[in-house]
Formats: C-alpha cells, structure tokens, sequence
C-alpha cells in the first residue's frame, strides 16, 4: 500500500529482510499502527494551550485539573472486530482504551461509547446493535468503570456495520504520569498479563483493509475473546506499581502486539530493544517467534523496570495473580534485535518499524451539500417523523446495561446533556462526545465544526466550562480520492471550531477502510469534550417550576 | 413433527477462556487434579420442524454461535407429533 | 471507633467508595486483600462489584475462598457483616445467608434507582430507620432475583416498592420473590442487600438515605 | 487414572429460566416453532483421579451446582493413565 515500500525497506536495511522482519514491518507500517495517510493532516490540529499537559504523541492525552489533579483522556475505535464478532469487538475495543489511560499511570474513571448502527429492520443489524452493547456492557461492567454517556445513531448507509468508538478518562496526580517511552538503557522489558496466542494476528492490517463479504466466516484470527477479570487484575497491580514510582515507561499491548509496544517504547527517543521472544508465556503449543511477535492477544502491559526493582514489581504483580515474565531489554544502540533461544531471528534499525514514511493520496473535491431531495412532507408529519425516529427515542434500553455509577462519582448520569464527574468536593469533570455523520456527508468542513459545537454546547449545558478536546476520525478507504478529501476537510473543520473556542485536541484515533462491500460510509467525526464545572453551579434541562419563562438565545 | 435438539457451541480452539481457566483453577485449590476444564454453551430445546436439522444449523448460525470463533455440533431426536 | 474490614476479591470493584462511605458515617475502614486476615477488625463488609468477573454464578467462587472461614467466625461473634451487592451474592452462596440471587427476571444488567421500603429496624445495619420508611437508592447487577424455598429462615429487611411504600410487581425490578432487596440472618448481624448504599451516601450523588446503613452498623458495632 | 467428565447443571423443575426464555423468544421472532427452550450450565473436564464418581459428585456439590437452585447430572469415561 505504500508505493515503494519494498524498494524503500531494502535500501535502508541493505538486504532482504526475512520473514519475520517483514510481517513486523507490515504490521508496523499499517495504517492503524503508523497513521501513514492521516498524519500529515492532524498536524493542523491545534495542540496545545493552558489546560494541556501532555498532546497527542503517546497512549492518551493529559490536562490540567487543577494542581493536584490531571485527567487523562483517550478515544479508540473497533470498528472492524466489532462487525465480525460485536461482542468480542466492541468489549475488547473497552479493554484497549482502557489500557491506553492506565498505561498513563492514571485511575480509569469513566467511559462514554458513541456506537453506530445500520437500520433497525434488519435482523443483522440488530444483532450487532445488540450484542455490541452486552459486549461494552459487560466488560466495562466488570472493571468497575462506569460507562456514563454516549451516542447510539442509526443510519442506512452502515447496513451491515458497525461504528463502535469508546472513549476514556483517567484521574491521577501529575507527579505519577509514566511515559511510554524510556529514556536510559539496561531496563527490563517486562510482560504482564495474559498469555500471547495467536488471536489477533495480522489484527493492525486487518482494520486496515476494506472486510471481505465473508468476513464473518475468514476473520476468526481478528478478534479476540475478552477478557474483563484479567483487565481489572491488571488495572490494579499497574496502580500499585505505578505508586511505587519503580515504574520507568509502561504502554498496553494493542494493535501491532509485542512488535510495536516495544519498539516504540525503546525508539522514541533513541534507544534499542532486544527481545527474548520464546520467553513470551504461550498460550497455545508450537508458536512461532513471527506469531509471539504480532499476536494481538488482550489483557497484556510492557513495564519498563530497572533489574534491581525487578523483585519488587514481581511481587505486586504476583499478589494480583497475573504472570508475568521478563521479554528483553533496553540497549543504547537504536537497533531492534529479536531472539528465539539463542537463535538472533530479527535484527532491524529501529527507525525502520517506527518512522514510517508518510503517504498522500490523490484528493478530490465532492460538490458539497450534495443533491438529496428535500422530501416534500407536511409539517406535522415531518414532526411525527423525527420524534419517532430510533435516532430521537430514548436510549435508556443502552444506558440501563451499563454501570453508571460505580466508583462512586457519577453526578449527572446517562440521559442528559453531558455527564459530570465528581472531582472533589467542590468540582465535577463533564464529559460528551458527539459526532453527525448526515452532516459531515454532505458537507465535511461544516459537519466536523458541527461536532465540536455541539460537544461544546452539551457542556455548557450542564454549566461546564470546555478544558480540551479529543476526536476519533472515522472514514472509508482513504485511497478514495472524494474520501480523502472528507477526510481532510473535516481536519480543518475540527481545527477551526476547536480555534474559535481556543480548544486543544489532546488526543485522538483514525480509523479508515470503514466499507462494506465496497460502500464506503459517511464520514463520520465524533469528538469527545471535557469540561469543568462547580458542582454547586451545574445545570440539568428539565424545567424547575410552573411560571417560569422559557426563551431561546442565539441567532 | 417435534423435535428435541441438543445443541454444544464450543470456543474454537486455541481461543482464550477465562471462564473455564477460572472454574479449572478454583477447582484444582479444592484440591482436585484437573488438567483441562470448558464450559461451552449447552442449549436444549423442543420445537417443531419439516426439517429439524436444516433448521438447527440454522439457528446456529443465526443466533446461537458466531461462526468466527465458534465450532459447533448438536444431537436432534424426534418426539413424535 | 470501631473498625472494618472491606474485603476485596479479584474483580471486586466498589471497594474504595465502600470504605469512604463507611469513614464518612464515623467508621474506621481498611480495605483488605482476600489473602489477608480479619483479625483486629469489628466487623466485614462485603462490597459490590464481579468478584472472578461472575463466572460459573455470581459470587459462587469466592464464597469458597479461605477469608470466608473468618468471616463466619466474625458473624458467629455477633460482629456486623454486611454484604452489597455482588457481596450479598458471596454471603448466600458461603450459606451464611439462605436461598440464592438468580439472573433478573429481564436476563440483562439492570443499572437505575429504586425505592426501597425498611421492614425490619431491629438488625445491625437499620437502627437509624424508621419503620416502614421508604429511601431511595440504586441498584446494578444482573443476578439480583432473590430465591428461597424456605422463607421461615430470612428475615426481611429491605423490600423494593414504589414511592409510597406499596409493594407491588411494578416496583420490583428483577423478579425477587415478595420484592425482596436485602435481608438478614436470625440474628440480626450478617446482612445482604443488592441496593448498593454507598452509591447513595452522599449529596451529590442523588440521596444521602444509604448512609444509615453504615451510621447503624459503626453505631451497633460500638455497643 | 485419567477421566473425562461431561457435567450438565439443571435449574430444578419449576424455576423459571429468564435466559431461556428470552433466547427462545428470539428464534420464535426469526420464525421457528420453538416449544420450550433451556440453557443448562455445562461443563467438560478431564481430570486425574482414584475415585472419579465421588470425586464428580463433591465438585458438583461444592462448587459447580447450588443445591438451593440446582439439579446436576453428568457423565465420566476413563481417558487410560
Ligand atoms: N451508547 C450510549 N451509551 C451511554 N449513554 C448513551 C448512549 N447513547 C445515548 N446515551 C445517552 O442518552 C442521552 C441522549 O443521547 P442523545 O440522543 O445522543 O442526546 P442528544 O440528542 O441530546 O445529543 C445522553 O445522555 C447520552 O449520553
């Protein structure tokens, strides 16, 4: 997919690379892993003001609270598992942003799950509209975070499909945020977590590519059996890690596996990794190191520790039950060397997995405001139509599945304009996210400003003062030259609104090849939006009283 | 015709299992020696049918079993009118 | 100031709101790993959430686990022990309660407040009700569809109805026999609800009513 | 020796079964003639032992069934050292 890629590869190592070296590489240059066709865009995004501690760039984003409080906040998509597998996919689409936040250092604390759907009349699309939300349900249930808002939208052109984004905070103080990346050689790459099988494998490139029409029956190695009893053992124990300060860079295993957790962690500012990949604990018999390598298997954190802590980490990590096992080092050449026994089976410069090249694909404008038919339909009858469509009921048959309030800090709950977080005694956290999709298809700039808009204003709705931002980019194939257009207009879109606000994006994700025989879906945007707010001072809209005056303000 | 149907949806192989490593492990504390335990779903149902087994796969596929990562196999017997 | 426990198995998940709560009525409270001992305490809570994530029946796995030896031992005693949620299922599945909590009458998660009328003043957890009295609190599980063969053995302190206090089938949300949502054992001393008071124990949170459940037990575990 | 054993756990007669019913509702909306339809709990192991039955029968009755609900039926077959 990248044109010269095999030229480009060869060059630069000065050899074929064998086989293993090619499927790291593949998986390293997927788009979900190296965001090859997007990054160049995000750059626009505005990144940084007063509220940001740390943007864009690692496993989740960090803003200031207040001095002894950050929150942390990430936004994943699991588009393609959950269409293959709802249930599975959408859980372990939790169990992934999950990680991102504690990979932080931080508390997960509340999650929102913006889902989308084909019609309802359709049997398929009920099942996945059905299973999608049991799997969110039970396996954000049984973390024990809660799952306070989202959005459950239904359209035509997702026949088949499933958008499935999650969105994620964590709380912590400032002082315990952990990098995912390590800054000294000699530390040890330690594994944590469940055993590594071969679910998942060639997962990254997989949402890479548009599903097959029998995806349901090929994809088995796309998606994983979720596991939310390991999740939470390990939320725990890295917690309890963390506070011991012993904890010099920690990332979660997702798409890529052990291959891009650990070269990102030891490459970003330079440094090397030897891994020792048949001491990876195996789940099942006869792996292969290329296997070990790529597994996408859940439930799995890399700790970078220094050897004499080693006792000390093991020891929490026992208490909660979870195995754990030593998989490499940290060199100080910026090289990426895998072992298999005493066999050395890869050996690549690590820039190569990790500074992928980027691509820019061919864009073609698309008359915006597209001709549909304005329906010629009474008032009244266009009144009855919008109340009862599946987009405009209630969604309390989703949010009633969901723990809402476990941990204990849910103040305005599922079913109002945004939900608002107890912080302390005197301020809550609002969260919301929104996305338009029918408006961003018709005209993308518009539809992407729409989105940061309406989170904005879901927020000053419950009294909240908008902190930051974070979006998750949902398109079809990029290779699309109209798509790719949406695509980067919607970027501007989501840098003007955020601009006006004076907002910054403090993370995000980009999901593309969002198709199902061969229909791309709309582009579809969904930002989530932060916001603090005075307990005292929060807002709810149902009227309070008889005789009180109602006025509508704007223009 | 009535039919009775065993159906089994087992995991495919090689999938993770929390629940049958959680039950085999809580077990193997009471003190038993288990090397393996599953839990697949078991589903038993009466129903009436032209074609029983054309049906029961059916039902697997449809809503029983997803055949992404799942196998399964069933027993049918008939039970008369 | 007395001093609880509040035990945590692997997958329990409201342990820290639990032992706020607990502090916040005038309690002591440590959270204690089920590996550990309950010497030195006055009385056991056993908070909410997925101990072993519900698998094989909810609570049936750590009703087995070693603590619970201690935990009988403690009730024995006399001392409080209060079971919430997926506790109250550990209790009935470790017999220190009878019957057992079914999947809901609507086999899903159910997460919303509820009314609950107080039928029994008399135990360790109700002191601060009155009689009849109907709080609101919320519930959240899946499993909460109280069973029994044998009614003679529980007594009833906590049943769901609406807000005026009748108990009927609309106000019962799982399917729990007489719209049972908590009870106690003879005594008086080991109770299991499936309300979870801790979620409403404070202000902002929607209603202060659970609070009592634990300002009763800190209250009676002083005597 | 080595065994396998095939559990199955009943809801005693009676008890009303809200999953069962709910997954046969569902496959009557998609059409079929489903009379009554129940999910047991269900489990497979292999496990070593000198006395299999009893050793079947305590598990059942420790752990894998609750007496208060539960009836519990099963199957062993010697698997040879
Ligand atoms: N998938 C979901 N998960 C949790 N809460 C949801 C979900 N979908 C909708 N909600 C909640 O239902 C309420 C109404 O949602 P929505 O119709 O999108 O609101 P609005 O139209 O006001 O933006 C919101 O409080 C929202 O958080």
């Amino acid at each position: 997919m990248f044109p010269h890629k095999e030229k480009f590869v060869r060059e630069k190592l000065g050899r074929e690379p064998n086989e293993l070296e090619w499927a790291m590489i593949e998986v390293m240059w997927s788009e979900h892993a190296s965001y090859k066709s997007s990054r160049k865009w995000l750059k626009l995004l505005p990144t940084k003001n007063e509220h940001v501690i740390l943007g864009p760039g690692e496993d989740a984003g960090v803003v200031k609270f207040d001095e002894n409080t950050a929150i942390v906040v990430g936004i994943e998509s699991h588009n393609h598992p959950s269409a293959v597998e709802p249930y599975g996919g959408a859980a372990t689409g939790v169990g992934g942003i999950v990680r991102d936040i504690l990979c932080m250092g931080a508390r997960p604390i509340a999650l929102l799950d913006p889902i989308r759907f084909g019609p309802l009349e359709k049997e398929r699309n009920r099942y996945l509209f059905e299973y999608v939300v049991k799997g969110i349900a039970d396996y954000g249930n049984r973390i024990g975070v809660p799952t306070v808002g989202g959005e459950t939208e239904f359209d035509e052109s997702l026949d088949g499909y499933t958008l499935v984004n999650v969105a994620c905070i964590g709380i912590m103080h400032p002082n315990e945020l952990v990098h995912s990346y390590v800054t000294e050689s000699g530390l040890l790459l330690v594994l944590v977590g469940n055993k590594t099988g071969r679910d998942g494998i060639y997962g990254v490139t997989f949402a890479s590519e548009e599903l097959s029409k029998n995806a349901e029956e090929e994809d088995r190695s796309a998606v994983q059996i979720p596991d939310p009893f390991t999740e939470k053992l390990l939320i725990e124990a890295t917690l309890e890690a963390v506070k011991t300060g012993k904890v010099k860079a920690l990332k979660d295993l997702g798409g890529g596996g052990l291959t891009c957790a650990s070269s990102e962690m030891a490459g970003k500012k330079g440094f090397g990794a030897v891994i020792y990949a048949d001491k990876v604990l195996q789940r099942e018999p006869n792996m292969t190191a290329m296997e070990v390598m790529i597994s996408e298997s859940q439930e799995r954190m890399l700790f970078a520790i220094k050897k004499e802590d080693l006792e000390d980490m093991s020891k929490i990590f026992e208490k909660y039950e979870l195995e754990w096992t030593v998989v490499g080092e940290i060199i100080d050449k910026p090289r990426y060397l895998v072992y298999w026994g005493k066999e050395k089976v890869a050996d690549l410069p690590i820039d190569l997995l990790t500074e992928v090249p980027i691509i820019e694909w061919e864009a073609k404008p698309y008359s915006v405001e597209r001709d549909v038919q304005t329906p010629e339909i009474s008032p009244q009858d266009a009144f009855l139509k919008v109340l009862s469509s599946p987009n405009i009921l209630s969604k309390e048959w989703v949010y009633r599945q969901y723990d809402h309030e476990v941990q204990g800090r849910t103040v305005l709950k599922p079913g109002l304009d945004a939900a608002v977080l107890k912080i302390n005694d005197e301020y809550g956290l609002a969260f919301v996210s929104d996305g338009n999709p029918s408006y961003s298809y018709l005209n993308p700039y518009h539809g992407a400003m729409a989105c940061v808009v309406e989170a904005v204003r879901n927020l000053t709705s419950v009294g909240a003062k908008p902190l930051s931002l974070v979006d998750n980019l949902n398109f079809a194939s990029p290779e699309r030259p109209e798509v790719y257009w949406s695509f980067i207009e919607t970027v501007k879109g989501l840098r003007d609104a955020a601009n006006t606000f004076g907002l910054a994006y403090v993370s995000g994700n980009v999901s593309f090849y969002n198709e199902v025989g061969n229909k791309p879906i709309k582009p579809t945007p969904v930002v989530a939006a932060l916001g603090k707010v005075k307990l005292e001072h929060i807002t709810t809209m149902d009227f309070k009283d008889e005789g009180e005056l109602i006025a509508i303000v704007g223009v | 015709m009535k039919y009775r149907a065993k159906i089994i949806v087992r995991l495919k192989e090689g999938l993770n299992d929390p629940e049958g490593r959680v039950i085999g492990k809580t077990l193997k504390n009471l003190g038993y020696k288990i090397e393996d335990l599953k839990v697949p779903k078991y589903f038993e149902l009466v129903f009436e049918s032209e074609n029983p087994e054309k049906d029961v796969k059916e039902m697997c596929k449809r809503l029983l079993a997803n055949p992404v990562i799942h196998t399964y196999e069933y027993q049918i017997e008939p039970l008369g009118e | 100031m007395p001093k609880f426990a509040v035990i945590v198995f692997p997958g329990t998940n409201c342990d820290f709101e639990t032992a706020e709560a607990i502090k916040k009525a005038g309690g002591k409270a440590e959270r204690v790993w089920y590996k550990e001992s309950l010497k030195d305490f006055d009385g056991v809570v056993l908070p909410g959430g997925f101990s072993y994530a519900d698998y094989l029946r909810a609570g049936a796995i750590s009703a087995r686990a070693e603590i619970m030896e201690e935990v009988k031992e403690l009730a024995k005693d006399g001392k409080p022990v209060l079971g919430i949620c997926n506790g109250f299922q550990i209790l009935t599945e470790a017999k220190l309660l009878s019957g057992a909590l079914r999947p809901n009458k609507i086999p899903r998660f159910l997460c919303r407040w509820v009314y609950l009328r107080v039928a029994d003043t008399e135990t360790a957890f109700t002191g601060f009700y009155k009689e009849g009295e109907v709080i609101r609190m919320p519930i959240a599980h899946a499993e909460g569809n109280y069973y029994t063969n044998d009614l003679s053995k529980v007594r009833i302190v906590f049943q769901y109805s609406d807000e005026n206090g009748n108990i009927n089938e609309e106000a019962n949300p799982n399917g729990s026999i007489l719209n049972i949502a908590g009870i106690s054992n003879e005594k008086g001393n080991v109770l299991g609800m499936m309300p979870h008071p801790e979620r409403a124990s404070d202000r902002w949170l929607g209603s202060e009513d659970g609070l009592r459940v634990f300002k009763s037990m800190v209250e009676y575990a002083k005597r």
